[in-house]
């Protein structure tokens, strides 16, 4: 039976209430951070340089889209991918968290993409391992079919 | 500090060399820079040098101890640098060092390299702790993706069009014609660049650079040391050397903290303005800049981001020819990472050769008219930038 | 160029950390150092670092740009400098220029190293035009063998004995009992010395070192900041970096010219000679010394190779004491290399802890008696070499 | 049938005359190389940078051991040895033609080896690849076999 595994552990979650990222917030200046880190790296906070100030946050799941891009050819090691190669779009998220966040955005129409559209997280496939698993990662989608269409989308 | 010359440079024409080393491709380039320095190799007092990832050094990165035995032993310290992309910056802004704190007067910086093919794989380290891994194997966003996003968004600021990155492929083909060092000296028309496959929307491939080989050298030197030798050195007004700032906004890891004014290359933006500090100079000084354009969108965002143009401004420059040799604002009259191609740790040097070059009114058909003042700039993997200014 | 102060220093104990990074290492040791400087991380205007081939540094020798990430972005700019073994000192000579030439008043050092299990695999380069790689291949001649052969022949010139060559260790280790820093902190005897495995004769297992994971940091600045943080700074007297001459009779390669003269480490000699020079002072000058002893071999060769010494005196100076902390010239009064393990790029850095404790007369139970200047002296593949001179 | 391999082509030959290394002198300033180099290190001879000045030598098979040591440990990769590991000498070694060149030291008895003593130059096997063929590669052999016992041979 086809699993679902993570492409890299401890870096997403699916909870309960949905999908989240797995970061951490600085308990001295609030500062979040994806992936988790052990320590603050904000340069004016000489407190979170003590280990085990920071706090486990999920973040997620909505988000706007700050820019995106297609990734036209296939992109060398270590990505991997499905064959054939099939071209996928890739973004920048605000999340309300105060992070700006990397992924992929899962949609079949690239030129419906536009910065300051809403975005949800969700868990998908990045590829197909060879014992037959689904290598899942963590993407965004375009909020529309949640209700929020046209909502916070900004014209240039 | 004491002033410090550029009293020669060299370089290797860049391109594919599959019989030839990356000392090989070193050693032209500083055995024309010590003849255009008028020195012998004895003369040399230290040696500043790009490390490369991809060639030579020994497996330890020590590009300059490669060059110094091939040259012959003599016992100069030689200072390896690794800064990404802007290592040759990098390893010229230390030789400056070296020569402006009266430690030495006479200083090689060099930078070669022989690059695998194809796109870069960019850190080749596969662990987890590895922000680039993150990056490659959970999203797969190469290097041209994190361009097309930040272009994309431009083009929505802005309403740059895909005309418009071409038109600045276009103009640095145009350029390269008459480059004897560059790579591809074939003009493109729009059409043409239009034309070539989409490697990551909006970028297509004749927008982004590919990876060469090449190596260029500098002899840099004191000012007592360069009267000595020419009634017309070209002087270096500043030098500086950057990191990128926490809040940019630029996602260099899986995230970034939102960034509280607007997204920028904050190393690049910090280097130049250090050097036009040091220089006593500004925007308005400039008569060429030759800038790392990896692709097409960099000749958009840096000049704004530097104060050269007014926000939204880049567009226009480039749709009146501006950008051109003889335009307001000169940019990669050389023809650029566009038609060189990259060889990533030469690039810092190779603008420097380039910039002097111009400076002296040496550059034949590509020469920009009374050219007074250049600014070179890098910028690279971990967030490090260099800029150097050099005037008459 | 203006003085240079060591204002604070700080070291990661020397060991094996399955469980931290390099950065990890590195981040206890820079706050160790800038607590020690009484300064905050903003404060810090540049950053030299040591350049590692085996941790951190994103694939391409970044591992300076590891340090600022960590602490925190603030836009410095960061030099990685590589020079195999000598890094740590490459990376502190870049620093003292960047603070001499007067372009920054504030430089943090860093070196820090997690290195692979067992022997290092020199070059990890597998091409018939490598050096390191045809040495391996053809002959199977490992670095010990190599400092073998260099101590066979002093053992037939001067009549230097294995029991010579154990004292070194011997005195080593029980400095090391005093250095909480230290991997290795249990005295030997002589007799355990010379029952520990032959590595290659005539070198044994206790008289070569092992290698560690290790950091170490230091903050310099200008006169001017110094007078305002501290009344008791330690001045950098000199600083230099040198490269290998090409007649010095060391097979670096397959083969070299057979020298005119005396077979020696020139690259060593050229850089503390320089060093002396530099700071206006000379072998009598000297309270203590750290160098470079990857084997014990070296506490003979390298005294008399600087002029510490007469020639063949050294072993005289072992047999006496005169090397230990209390001695006429003491050599690693830190336990050295010998007691701490090699954390290759660290070495050069953590000299300068060592040596500025000392001049503090912060040492504890290995305390040099009234230490007033230091040398500190590391060498690398590649024929580099450092030397360092502190003063109080 | 068992083949004779060099560890690495173009570094030394079997002549008909016996034994050499294959290096080169420079046609300027006479400083030889091992192995082969296209141009001239020397830092001050400019001629010598100037490619094809560089004249093919072959050296050996005389010398006199500088010094030697004993790899008592087996030396890691990329050194190759035959199982079970044995130890051997190995040695730096000055030939007439003012070359200084390492090499494996060809002895049973190790103790026997002294500095100033004459050696001379052999082709001898290195390791048993895969396939059953001797890697052979160039070592010296002390020369008493050849009639000059003690001649050389230097004091401490
Ligand atoms: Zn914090
Ligand atoms: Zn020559």
């Amino acid at each position: 039976m086809t699993q679902r595994i993570p492409v890299i552990e401890g870096l997403f979650a699916e909870l309960p209430e949905g999908p989240r990222l797995l970061g951490s917030r600085c308990a001295h200046c609030a500062t979040p951070y994806f992936p988790r880190s052990p320590v603050c790296h904000h340069p004016d906070c000489d407190a979170g340089r003590i280990e085990n100030r920071m706090e486990d946050v999920a973040f997620g799941p909505s988000g706007v889209l700050y820019s995106h891009a297609v990734q036209n050819y296939p992109p060398p090691p270590p990505a991997k991918f499905d064959e054939p190669y099939q071209p996928y779009a890739v973004g920048m998220i605000d999340l309300a968290e105060g992070l700006r966040v990397l992924g992929r955005i899962a949609t079949d129409d690239f030129s419906k993409l536009q910065g300051g559209m809403p975005v949800e997280l969700i868990v998908d496939r990045l590829y197909r391992d060879g014992d037959g698993n689904d290598v899942v990662t963590w993407q965004f989608r375009p909020a529309e079919a949640a209700g929020h269409r046209n909502q916070g989308r900004r014209k240039p | 500090m004491t002033e410090v010359a550029v009293l020669g440079v060299g370089m290797h024409p860049f391109g594919k060399f599959a019989d030839r080393s990356v000392t090989d491709l070193c050693r032209s380039a500083v055995l024309a820079a010590l003849a255009d320095a008028g020195i012998s190799w004895r003369e040399v007092e230290a040696v500043a040098a790009a490390s490369s990832r991809f060639s030579g050094g020994k497996g330890w990165g020590l590009n300059g101890n490669d060059v110094v035995e091939d040259l012959g032993s003599t016992g100069v310290p030689v200072y390896n640098l690794s800064a990404g992309c802007a290592a040759g910056g990098n390893a010229f802004h230390i030789g400056y060092t070296l020569v402006a704190s009266g430690m030495h007067d006479v200083v090689l910086v060099v930078g070669g390299e022989k690059m695998p093919k194809g796109f870069i794989q960019t850190s080749g380290v596969e662990e987890a702790t590895d922000p680039e891994f993150l990056r490659q194997r959970c999203i797969g966003v190469s290097g041209p993706a994190f361009w097309g996003m930040l272009c994309r968004r431009r083009m929505e600021d802005y309403g740059t069009t895909e005309e418009h990155l071409a038109m600045i492929a276009v103009k640095a083909h145009a350029n390269s014609v008459h480059n004897p060092n560059a790579r591809f000296r074939k003009p493109f028309t729009l059409e043409e660049v239009l034309q070539s496959p989409m490697v990551c929307f909006p970028l297509r491939l004749f927008e982004i650079c590919p990876v060469s080989d090449g190596a260029a050298a500098a002899v840099i030197c004191s000012a007592r040391f360069a009267r000595r030798k020419t009634t017309k050195p070209v002087w270096v007004a500043g030098s500086a050397v950057a990191t990128a700032r926490f809040d940019d906004g630029m996602t260099r890891h899986l995230a970034a903290v939102s960034p509280p004014g607007k997204t920028m290359h904050s190393e690049a933006k910090l280097a130049v303005e250090t050097a036009f500090e040091r220089a006593g100079l500004g925007p308005r000084d400039l008569s060429l800049v030759e800038l790392q354009d990896n692709t097409v969108y960099y000749e958009l965002a840096f000049p704004e981001e530097w104060g050269l143009c007014a926000e939204g401004e880049a567009e226009r420059l480039v749709e009146q020819g501006e950008t051109g040799p003889t335009g307001r604002l000169p940019i990669n009259p050389s023809g650029g990472f566009q038609s060189f191609g990259e060889a990533t740790t030469a690039m810092g040097v190779f603008q420097v050769a380039e910039l002097t070059w111009q400076l002296r009114g040496d550059a034949g058909a590509r020469q920009v008219p009374n050219a007074r003042v250049g600014l070179g700039q890098t910028i690279g993997l971990g967030g490090n930038a260099t800029a150097v200014m050099l005037k008459t």
